[in-house]
């Protein structure tokens, strides 16, 4: 028997069929899952797309619902009744302020690198930060910048989405003004501008200086 | 910068606090400041707190007497003897420039960017420090997966037939990658030592030959025996006895020269008082 | 004020809304609950026999059914869908060390041969190791080296960049950038520099001669 026939010798189960299949997948499943895999699992021929949409509508409004992280699926719980939910209540690590401003500057400016963090935060990015933003699966890293060093560059994750309650990273809040007021552009401070932050403290300054082509790296 | 700028006497000598109303509410704020130095993320956010007690709207912000509110605070710090990073030092110094390029008329000729320009950059990162600051502060509000909105208590899984599936995170791979490479940096160290004229040894030798002759004498003719001639060993021996020479400098056992900058380095012992 | 007052102060919440909550206690809990543990979990006065009533009806010839075991009540998938929750018979285990720090090293320096893995490993790579890594699809044979013996090279995959997030294995930290991150707990060598695979006593310095373009990783 083939599992991939070129045409399908049964007709794909009706709609409604396939919405039952989708909220099953997506009901017994903790994480998010991407489109690509609910097509995997469901039968052949199968639309899990216009199955979503239908599952949507008929969880709008109810105590759970149907969200969608990046190119992925899940239910959760509707947050209002987040006060109902006390047991299941995961106690995270408190993060350090400078770890909740890194992860801010990563969101907003992604893709970014360490050195334009420094310069926005206008302080070394101290051990552990970006350590502990790694280990929650929140950021991770891009391409590496064309500029000379060739620096890393961090990007936020699915995951980041869906602990925030976010579609993609389009719809962080106020990314629209902070953008129209210009604070999101890349623009190059003027030479002998305010001193950028030394790597004092660092664990190797003579390494971890932050680049001094600083104004070359906001060329994108 | 502002209108303000005209009407500023010229700078006395010595600050006197008292002198106008604002002053003493600068003041305050300072003290208010100094007490909690430690609790500030460098300059930037000093001068952002500082924005902050006085204008509301850093669209507006005037540079110039926040570069000497700034100035009046490292001052402060000074006087009360607290210890500023060397952070702070740098932005004092670069905003002491800046307010003496925006009080002097413009030089035509001078390159590079104005004093506005520069001002005007400062003005722009305060802001956007702030908004990332209000953006970071939203987005730690929003309900969020584990303590307003919850996944699925009880995922399903099938009894039977289990595939296991290996899996390792990123960090995993970086972490071990970061072990392997570490590793052998420990191992033969304490075997590498041939070259490296240690401190201790250093000091030693230096507190016998100061103590034999008191007048001054070049660095170089500290260096022990089979280390003068050039290369690592040189490098190694000339580091070390200048450490050496730091430190009984710091115990007032001898006593450090230099001429101008990067000039000739001499030495002496000092008779211990 | 008393906790448990004769009448009520506040009505309860409509009925609609009580099955929203038992809809949302019950996705999220991590097991059975009891009509008791819904009743003292949710709002005073509420009725959580009749909001369960209301569900089941609602869930009734869904793909996700409300199902009793005794006192307790849970969602469970349709019975006819099993067959979808194949994917969920998947055991997670993580790699063991050996094959995570092989993985590493032909990450950081492909194309690299088994004897060169070896090298920075200080121990011997175990076929199966390499075995379960080419399964995984996460490496692959690159190029044989044209060296003597003419030894197969490794290289990771599609695959690989895929499950870790990375745009390219050209990405991944250095190792300024690792220790930067507080990855690396231990400061480099008086020498500074990493040793070169196979720099010294390797098993075949000829032909362990590093990837020239790996150098750019660890420029610092």
């Amino acid at each position: 028997m083939t599992t991939e026939p070129e045409t399908p010798l049964f007709a794909p189960p009706p709609l409604p069929e396939q919405e039952r299949m989708v909220e099953a997948i997506l009901f017994a499943a903790t994480g998010m899952v991407t489109l690509a895999e609910l097509a995997a699992r469901m039968p052949h021929g199968c639309d899990p797309a216009a199955a979503l949409r239908g599952l949507a509508e008929r969880y709008a409004g109810r105590g759970v619902e149907l969200r969608r992280i990046g190119e992925a699926w899940a239910f959760r719980t509707a947050p209002d009744l987040g006060f109902l939910m006390q047991a299941e209540r995961v106690e995270t690590r408190k993060l350090s302020r400078a770890a909740i401003e890194t992860l801010a500057i990563i969101a907003y400016h992604q893709p970014v690198t360490r050195a334009e963090i420094e310069e926005i935060r206008g302080v070394a990015v101290s051990r552990g930060t970006l350590d502990q933003l790694l280990e929650l699966d929140w950021i991770r890293f891009g391409r590496r910048r064309n500029t000379p060093g060739r620096p890393v560059t961090y990007l936020v994750t699915e995951a980041f989405l869906d602990h925030f309650g976010l579609e993609s990273a389009r719809d962080l809040p106020g990314l629209a003004e902070l953008r129209a007021a210009g604070l999101l552009d890349s623009r190059p401070g003027p030479a002998g501008g305010v001193p950028a932050p030394g790597a004092e403290g660092g664990p190797d300054p003579g390494e971890d200086a932050p680049d001094p082509d600083q104004g070359a790296l906001f060329d994108d | 910068m502002t209108g303000a700028d005209a009407e500023r006497p010229p700078e006395p000598e010595g600050r006197d606090w008292e002198d106008t109303p604002l002053a003493r509410a600068d003041r305050r704020a300072a003290e208010a400041l100094i007490v909690d130095v430690e609790g500030f993320e460098g300059p930037l956010d000093l001068l952002l707190a500082l924005a902050r007690t006085h204008k509301v709207d850093l669209r507006r912000i005037a540079v110039l007497p926040l570069a000497e509110q700034y100035l009046a605070f490292v001052e402060q710090a000074r006087a009360m003897r607290i210890e500023l990073a060397a952070d702070y030092l740098v932005m004092a110094a670069w905003l002491a420039y800046l307010k003496s390029r925006l009080l002097l008329p413009p030089d035509p000729e001078a390159e590079g960017p104005t004093a506005e320009e520069m001002a005007a950059h400062l003005a722009y990162q305060l802001q956007r420090l702030e908004a990332m600051r209000a953006a970071a502060a939203q987005l730690m509000a929003r309900d969020r997966l584990g303590r307003d909105i919850f996944a699925r208590g009880l995922p399903e899984e099938v009894e039977r037939r289990r595939t296991i599936r290996w899996d390792a995170s990123l960090i995993d791979l970086l972490r071990a990658y970061a072990r392997l490479r570490t590793r052998d940096e420990f191992r033969p160290w304490a075997f590498d030592r041939g070259d490296i004229h240690g401190l201790d040894e250093a000091l030693e030798r230096l507190r016998g030959q100061l103590a034999a002759r008191l007048g001054w004498l070049p660095l170089d003719a500290f260096l022990p025996d089979g280390w003068r001639r050039g290369g690592p060993r040189r490098r190694s021996a000339t580091a070390a006895t200048f450490v050496a020479g730091l430190e009984l400098t710091r115990q007032g056992r001898a006593e450090l020269r230099q001429a101008e900058p990067f000039g000739l380095l001499e030495l002496r012992g000092r008779a211990p008082e």
